[in-house]
């Protein structure tokens, strides 16, 4: 009742204002957007997050310590999963290992993907100098192979959780540049960047909000195999020796120290393996369903 | 079967070492691994060879004699020739010797040769050393790998040319040779086998998987963890070597908390061996006591007091020491079983109230940058040949790699002694008086001795223990021969 | 031969929207029925629902289409594509798209032979040539060796029509497909169409919002609006007496009436833009300072406030790189622009933010002259933040304002470009630039996508706001009759060089240049016969040289 | 050949020398500030600084690091790629032993995965959405999110130890027959497939999706084509090019970075070497093999850009 007497005016405009664009309020529609692949690897995904944030406090009184002289036992009740090759108890370290592969996966993968796609809009963005020089070095990158790389960082600054994430980082940069750089070209050249140039924008005006919009969709596709070959090159960088520090293992770790047990089918091998494959697959699920991506990649075409 | 059977002649087998690298080398001063020893034992001979329990043994010296440990006189033996026809002359022996002491050879066997002041030859098969001081242990010393033979002005090492049981076929670093037998071999009937075909395989799973699926015969380094999958499948066998090799914390006593004797000996009780035995290496390994002479050893001191794991005394002595915070200790897999040690060590000292940071290295470089450089940490020490080789190299107070650098001037006399000694009795008395002050004093804690496990199948015969490390010593290749 | 077509009932939707709704009509055999109306009203929709394919994301709902005897939309998927092709055969809107560009033009003309196992290859080749010479392609032995990029907009369209006709289809579909040439091309296709339609004698759907050209091609013609059918009735009917109200309003506004400007000839007024000696061109510059590929040369030009002036020419005569030059987009190898008499630096970075916001440009492609990732109302916003430093309810106010000046729905402003017709997003560029409230506005091809109505609202919209705001335009168009409706003077440029200038008063005084006089007369006019008319002065002329 | 195509490589080849320099240098400068050298690595727990100076000298690690970089560029620039320092034997030598048989390894698993991954890639775009797409593309991330020595190791115990089908190991030493070296390779191209069959097949799915959103799809849609002929004789054609980029992407990890299959599978290829390499500070041999790596992306990566221009008329003709 208030507002109709406060202003006409208002009140004249009020109901030519266009309805709120409101698909995003609700959460659980915006859940419900995920579908039901897309829920799986949610959940799963949430599983192994709040694992690795709350894992190691929930197990910290029980399973630490290696007790038993029991290696590669098998599944029982004393031990849910099973124990190690040095009989420690493999949900404690699994559960200890989550915060390692998904923090140093997850963090190296958005610092590689990030980076990647800043360096792209920046190349794209400027002139054609930038473009050339960032290209040609990124591309002097990619051509060292990525191990060699990473021996040769690691065996310099030795191997730390910081060390690991940003050699993980630098040798997946090259990678999203590649694509980042070869989306953002084509936006760049069309006509609608031009008429923010026109108009007198800023390099980074139009890096962030002309271009990078309408990169997201394939740089998130591309940011889920980039996930999965980070989690790899830490797996196998700790098969070279050179991963997380110990008593701590990411999962590629646990896989390789428990290889022995695979002959016989133990669960120690088997349990990180599958911990990878869920937590990878559960990134893409993820990322292939985000509501709304197939309506937005369809309309940018 | 309990009664000798009779070795056949012929056949041909695959054995696989645990290391492959383009650093394969057949220049015996070079020699650094398992897969370099081994083959240098097909191609070439020394002087003398180390049998069972280390005694060294005629071999290319029919004999040797000396009256006071510091002139030593080899008599070589006759009609031995090398693979291209020529025949053994002193000259060779001299120039096998000297090459060693050779800045410009860079020879990893310097630091032994050194104290070899001429070699000399007397005689037409006579050839004569003189040492700088007096050193019972020269005959077991030239038995060593880094003593082989060569033909004298031998430059490239690549033609393998000694005096061997098997002539070499091909050669090729890091991927794999070719051995076949020397028809005119000087042991009469030896060797057994046509052909050996030696490669190396870093991977231990791979290794054994090899051995498993028939594509090897012999396999080195075996995990524990793989013996009963060996022992498991039909037609193949585990063949253990019970050796001195043992891997050690090392609490350095000039910097650092190791500088408290009281933390030093508060970590040694922290070792709860029995476990370790059982967890890590699955028992196979013995017991050690702080003290680096194994039971194999003839010099073992058995009498020494075992040093128990004792919680409630490294609590005392930890707290006498005063140590506050973390303290690093750097582990790797380069020495082998540190880093699963380290971290039962980890979880023993948390439960008296010490944390321990363990800072994993990778392999690669930790000897030149990690080794003797951290304040704690973790060494690895293979197989000596003698005692006073093991306590010269690594406990004399100004020995390079003296890990703890401990101090002990009665500890040095006592070795100088020990090894101009030629009495046995005398001599074993001085070694365990010298093992007891390691025990006692120096910053090294020893938990195990460990024993070295080949996988074979069970056609392969005539391996047994020679305690200088797996693979019979790396000498299996004149001695083993395949059942029909 | 054709075959009668009979729709019954049509509807399609996408998702809850309704884009056809309830369409019936019917055909005869050798006649030809155009479906008109206005950008977005569903006739490319319903022309392809004739052959039972609905775009991705829309689904044909209901109805009945009957091609001879075949019902269209209850067949299977094999079967309908046994039907595509060889029964029905459709001419697309565009078609620099519908051409495969890796694979040789010969390849995709026969392919429906090849598909539809028709005949031999070196017969359907044959039979494409014959084609091709039909529809007056030039060399018509050799063109089918080319790629899609080596040959001209008017020339794709035409092998585009070969391509339908190969399989003599019984219905061939054009789906505007004049669209994109100029008058003088466009010319030559209508010609082409129409006498294969009439010889071969197939039965024909004309989709178009050009009325004039509908009236020299129809027998029938089918007013939609909306996805809705307001008439139906035959060529000469519609044209001489419509029924419905918005066929009227088509009609009335058909031919631009002539938007006088305050003062049109007044040279007293201030000198706003003046081009001098203009050249410039794409690719890398040599030593000399050319470039590469010129195409500009030596263009003279004054322009006053508050005056327009209208630029035609052909496609790729160098009407947008004229004013890609002026408004900084391009660096001009020689000559120089002036702005309120002082010289523009050559390029954008050198200029400073007010002179960018006094020279706005309008460009021709509505499709990618907005981010598709930014709401209409976000597209709006930030020219108005940026220069005016506008926010909250005054800024909502003033993007409220552009879109009823552009004749929008407020409802459009939370929708993303992919959610607009092509003519809307047309508008939504107009009122991106008027934000700015700039002295200039390049516009280029703006009403190029609208049918008439609009059209017509959006240039008495410029005409207003010339009056009013002395805003001034140079008007791009390859429409010489909306240009002569409201530009003061004409520009006629040809293979990048100023051919003449004609001033309003001189519109209809001739002699003129010969290329400005046969635009001139190419133009279609709205009244049945025309093509006829102008084929048989062509013919004579033909004869007489 | 067509004038674009020489322009491109000429170019290439230009940019490809200053990449290879600038690889040299940062190999070399990296493996400079490394701790340890040469000779600290070999003597290990032997090294006393007499033997280290000794041992220096004799691999000629005591001059200065940058003059050592200039001799080395030298001796490249004359063909000659220097000795290896632990070894003493010509680097060629080395390299030469090895090169053949990565080569062979990466053509023989090219040959399998490039067919395997771009017929599943164009399947699943052409059925995209369905269970097929769906199954394809998710058991595509959880192969290649399988630890390849897990992999390795499995195929080993299986078709080695249990079935005693295959060799546990590869020696290409051995091989006189096809049926041996199908033996031979089985195992580790079978492993490598796995690591890269994903990436190529994704690439080729999206590249073919691309096209088919094209309007021109449709156009050939309306003219009644089957979806087969659809996508082999109009989609791909125009996604030759991507698809190029994504095979020459995923070939050249075949030759860097197979280091777990070559030392699972015990065969002798040039990226353990490399390895070795790395941890000997051997110099001359680590600069070498960065130089085969990128020199082998260099061509597969221009190979790739050649194959787009031939595929695509608009650039093919002027
Ligand atoms: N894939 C789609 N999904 C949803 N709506 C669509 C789709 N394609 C087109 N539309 C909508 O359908 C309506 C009719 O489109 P159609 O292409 O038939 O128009 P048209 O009359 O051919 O216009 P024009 O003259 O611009 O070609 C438009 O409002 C358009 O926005
Ligand atoms: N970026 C570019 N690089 C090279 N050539 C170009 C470029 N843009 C346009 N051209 C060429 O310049 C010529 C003039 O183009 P312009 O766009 O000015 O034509 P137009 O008169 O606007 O034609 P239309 O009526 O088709 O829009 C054409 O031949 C075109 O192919
Ligand atoms: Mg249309
Ligand atoms: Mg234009």
């Amino acid at each position: 009742m208030e507002s109709s007497t406060s202003s006409p005016v208002l009140n004249a405009a009020a109901p030519t204002l266009p309805p709120a664009p409101a698909p995003r309020r609700n959460p659980l529609r915006w859940l419900a957007g995920f579908g039901p692949s897309g829920l799986l690897g949610l959940v799963v995904l949430l599983f192994w997050v709040l694992a690795a944030v709350f894992g190691p406090w929930l197990l910290s009184f029980s399973t630490a310590a290696t007790g038993t002289s029991n290696v590669f036992a098998p599944i029982s009740a004393a031990h849910w999963l099973g124990t190690d090759y040095l009989g420690r108890d493999m949900l404690a370290l699994v559960i200890t290992g989550a915060r390692y592969t998904v923090g140093v996966a997850l963090l190296a993968t958005l610092l590689a993907s990030g980076t990647g796609t800043t360096l792209a809009l920046l190349a794209a963005a400027s002139g054609r100098w930038t473009d050339a020089t960032l290209s040609r070095c990124l591309d002097t990158l990619t051509a060292i192979p990525s191990k060699m790389f990473a021996l040769i960082m690691v065996a310099g600054f030795g191997s730390s959780v910081p060390m690991l994430v940003v050699t993980a980082a630098i040798i997946y940069v090259p990678g999203a540049f590649r694509i980042a750089r070869s989306l953002a070209v084509n936006i760049n050249a069309l006509d609608y960047v031009t008429v923010a140039r026109t108009r007198g924008e800023g390099t980074l005006y139009i890096m962030l909000r002309e271009i990078l919009p309408n990169i997201v969709g394939p740089m998130l596709a591309d940011l889920g195999l980039r996930f999965v070959y980070i989690v790899l090159l830490l797996a196998s960088l700790s098969f070279l020796g050179l991963g997380i520090q110990p008593p701590a293992a990411d999962w590629g770790s646990l896989v390789r120290e428990n290889i022995g047990a695979l002959a016989m089918g133990g669960a120690s091998v088997i349990v990180p393996a599958l911990a990878i494959a869920s937590l990878t697959i559960a990134v893409n699920l993820v990322i292939d369903n985000l509501p709304g991506r197939a309506a937005r990649e369809r309309g940018t075409r | 079967s309990a009664h000798a059977q009779a070795p056949r002649r012929g056949g041909r087998i695959r054995v696989a070492g645990a290391t492959a690298a383009a650093t394969d080398t057949l220049d015996p001063a070079k020699q650094s691994n398992q897969t370099d020893y081994s083959r240098g034992n097909m191609i070439y001979n020394s002087l003398t060879s180390l049998d069972g329990s280390l005694t060294p043994q005629p071999a290319l010296a029919e004999s040797f004699t000396t009256k006071d440990a510091k002139t030593w006189v080899f008599t070589l033996r006759k009609g031995v020739v090398f693979h291209d026809g020529k025949a053994l002359s002193p000259a060779d022996v001299v120039f096998s010797v000297m090459r060693h002491k050779d800045p410009a050879t860079a020879s990893k066997a310097k630091v032994l040769a050194d104290q070899i002041e001429s070699v000399k030859a007397t005689g037409p098969n006579e050839v004569t050393m003189v040492l700088s001081a007096p050193n019972a242990d020269l005959p077991v010393i030239l038995g060593t790998y880094h003593f082989h033979i060569v033909k004298e002005g031998t430059t490239d090492f690549n033609a393998g040319i000694g005096t061997g049981p098997y002539k070499l076929k091909e050669f090729k670093p890091g991927i794999r040779s070719l051995v076949v037998r020397n028809e005119a071999y000087w042991k009469p009937g030896k060797p057994y086998l046509d052909e050996i075909e030696f490669v190396g395989i870093g991977d231990e799973s791979a290794r054994v998987n090899a051995l498993l699926s028939g594509g090897m015969d012999l396999v080195g380094s075996v995990n524990p963890r793989s013996v009963e999958r060996v022992k498991g499948t039909p037609g193949f066998g585990i063949f253990v070597t019970q050796s001195g090799q043992y891997s050690d914390l090392v609490m350095r006593k000039d910097v650092g908390p190791g500088a408290n004797p009281d933390f030093v000996l508060g970590m040694k009780h922290l070792f709860d061996r029995e476990q370790m035995k059982k967890t890590i290496a699955l028992d196979y390994a013995v017991v050690a006591n702080d003290q680096p002479i194994d039971p194999t050893n003839r010099f073992h001191f058995a009498g020494l007091p075992q040093r128990p794991f004792d919680p409630e005394k490294a609590k005392f002595h930890l707290q006498k020491a005063g140590v506050t915070g973390k303290v690093p200790v750097v582990a790797s897999p380069a020495a082998l079983y540190s880093v699963e040690i380290a971290l039962m060590l980890q979880q023993t000292a948390q439960r008296v109230g010490l944390e321990l940071d363990i800072k994993r290295m990778p392999a690669d470089g930790y000897w030149s940058n990690h080794w003797l450089n951290s304040q704690v940490g973790f060494g690895n020490v293979n197989p000596r040949p003698s005692a006073d080789v093991l306590l010269t190299q690594f406990f004399q107070s100004g020995a390079a790699w003296n890990e703890s650098r401990w101090k002990s001037e009665k500890f040095d006399q006592l070795l100088l002694a020990s090894r101009a000694e030629t009495d046995l009795a005398k001599r074993k008395q001085m070694y365990a008086d010298m093992q007891t002050m390691i025990h006692q004093d120096a910053g090294i804690g020893i938990p195990l001795f460990l024993a070295s496990i080949d996988g074979h199948s069970s056609k392969l015969k005539g391996l047994s223990p020679i305690p200088l490390g797996g693979l019979m010593g790396y000498n299996f290749a004149e001695n083993v021969w395949l059942e029909s | 031969m054709g075959a009668p077509l009979t729709v019954e009932g049509l509807s399609i939707c996408a998702g809850a929207t309704t884009l056809v709704d309830n369409l019936s009509f019917s055909v005869q055999p050798g006649e030809v029925l155009a479906l008109i109306g206005e950008s977005g009203s569903g006739k490319t929709t319903t022309a392809l629902a004739l052959m039972g394919h609905a775009r991705h994301g829309c689904s044909i709902s209901a109805g009945r289409v009957r091609i001879g005897d075949t019902d269209v939309l209850a067949l299977d998927a094999r079967a309908q594509r046994a039907l595509r092709g060889r029964t029905v055969a459709y001419i697309a809107q565009s078609a620099a798209a519908s051409f495969n560009p890796s694979r040789t033009i010969m390849d995709q003309v026969v392919e429906p032979t090849v598909i539809h196992g028709l005949c031999k290859r070196a017969e359907a080749e044959a039979k494409a040539v014959q084609l091709f010479r039909e529809l007056a392609l030039p060399d018509p032995e050799g063109i089918g060796s080319r790629y899609p990029h080596q040959v001209s907009g008017g020339q794709l369209q035409r092998l585009m029509a070969a391509m339908a006709l190969i399989a003599d289809p019984d219905l061939v579909i054009l789906d505007e497909p004049t669209t994109a040439l100029d008058v003088t091309t466009q010319i030559e296709v209508l010609r082409a169409f129409r006498r294969v339609v009439r010889e071969r004698r197939a039965t024909a759907v004309y989709v178009s919002h050009d009325l004039a050209v509908v009236a020299q091609m129809a027998d029938h013609i089918l007013v939609l609006r909306n996805g809705g059918m307001r008439e139906l009735n035959s060529t000469g009917q519609i044209l001489a007496a419509p029924a419905d109200d918005y066929t009227k309003s088509l009609l009335a506004a058909a031919r631009p009436a002539p938007r006088a400007s305050a003062a049109a000839t007044d040279d007293g007024r201030e000198l706003l833009l003046e081009v001098r000696q203009l050249s410039a061109g794409y690719g890398p510059v040599d030593a000399q300072g050319r470039p590469a590929k010129p195409i500009l040369q030596d263009i003279d030009l004054k322009l006053h406030r508050g005056q327009a002036i209208g630029v035609i020419g052909e496609s790729g005569s160098g009407k947008t790189t004229l004013a890609r030059a002026v408004a900084g987009l391009l660096k001009p190898s020689s000559g120089s622009v002036l702005f309120h008499g002082r010289e523009l630096k050559p390029t954008l970075q050198q200029r400073g933010r007010e002179e960018l916001r006094r020279i706005q440009i309008v460009f021709q492609m509505a499709d990618t002259a907005l981010n598709p990732s930014q709401t209409i109302e976000r597209i709006l916003a930030r020219p108005l933040e940026f220069y005016k430093g506008l926010r909250g309810e005054p800024l909502q106010r003033r993007i409220r304002e552009l879109l009823d000046l552009v004749k929008l729905p407020q409802t459009v402003a939370g929708r993303l470009p992919g959610g607009l017709s092509g003519g809307q997003k047309q508008r939504v560029n107009l009122a991106r630039a008027l934000a700015a409230e700039p002295d200039l506005i390049l516009c280029d091809e703006v009403t190029s996508a609208l049918d008439t109505v609009v059209g017509a609202a959006v240039l008495d919209l410029m005409a207003e706001l010339r009056r009013e705001l002395g805003v001034s335009y140079l008007f791009i168009s390859h429409d010489l009759h909306t240009v002569r409706a409201v530009c003061d003077e004409i520009v006629v440029m040809q293979h990048g060089r100023k051919l003449a200038q004609v001033a309003r008063a001189d519109y209809d005084r001739g002699p003129h240049h010969p290329y400005y006089e046969l635009l001139a007369r190419s133009v279609p006019e709205l009244r049945q016969g025309w093509l006829d008319e102008m084929d048989r002065v062509d013919h004579a002329k033909a004869l007489a040289s | 050949m067509n004038r674009l195509i020489l322009k491109l490589l000429a170019q290439r080849i230009a940019l490809a020398l200053l990449s290879l320099l600038a690889v040299s240098v940062i190999v070399f400068s990296i493996t400079a500030v490394l701790p340890g050298d040469a000779a600290e690595e070999q003597l290990g727990q032997d090294a006393t600084p007499q033997a280290l100076a000794a041992l220096r000298a004799q691999m000629g690690l005591d001059v200065p690091a940058p003059k050592r970089y200039a001799q080395w560029l030298l001796g490249m620039t004359k063909g000659d790629l220097g000795r290896s320092a632990t070894t003493q034997m010509p680097v060629s030598e080395l390299v030469a032993s090895r090169l053949p048989n990565s080569l062979l390894l990466a053509a023989v698993t090219a040959l399998f995965s490039v067919p395997i991954a771009l017929a599943l890639g164009i399947a699943s775009a052409v059925w995209r959405g369905s269970w097929f797409d769906r199954a394809a593309s998710t058991s595509a991330v959880a192969v290649v999110s399988v630890p390849e020595f897990l992999v390795a190791t499995l195929a080993v115990l299986v078709f080695a130890v249990k079935l005693r089908w295959l060799p546990a190991l590869s020696f290409v030493s051995d091989i006189d027959s096809l049926g041996q070296m199908l033996q031979a390779f089985a195992m580790p191209v079978l492993v490598l497939c796995c690591v890269i069959v994903a990436q190529m097949m994704r690439m080729t799915r999206a590249a073919v999706i691309d096209q088919l959103e094209a309007p021109y799809i449709e156009m050939v849609r309306l003219k009644g084509a089957s979806p087969m002929r659809t996508v082999l004789a109009h989609a791909l054609p125009n996604a030759v090019g991507p698809i190029a980029n994504a095979v020459a992407l995923s070939l050249s990890y075949l030759l860097g970075g197979v280091i777990i299959v070559e030392t699972i599978f015990n065969y002798p290829g040039i990226a353990k070497l490399m390895v070795d390499g790395v941890s000997q500070r051997d110099m001359p041999l680590v600069q070498t093999c960065a130089m085969i790596f990128c020199g082998a992306y260099l061509i597969l990566v221009t190979a790739a850009d050649v194959c787009g221009i031939v595929a695509n008329p608009r650039l093919r003709h002027r």
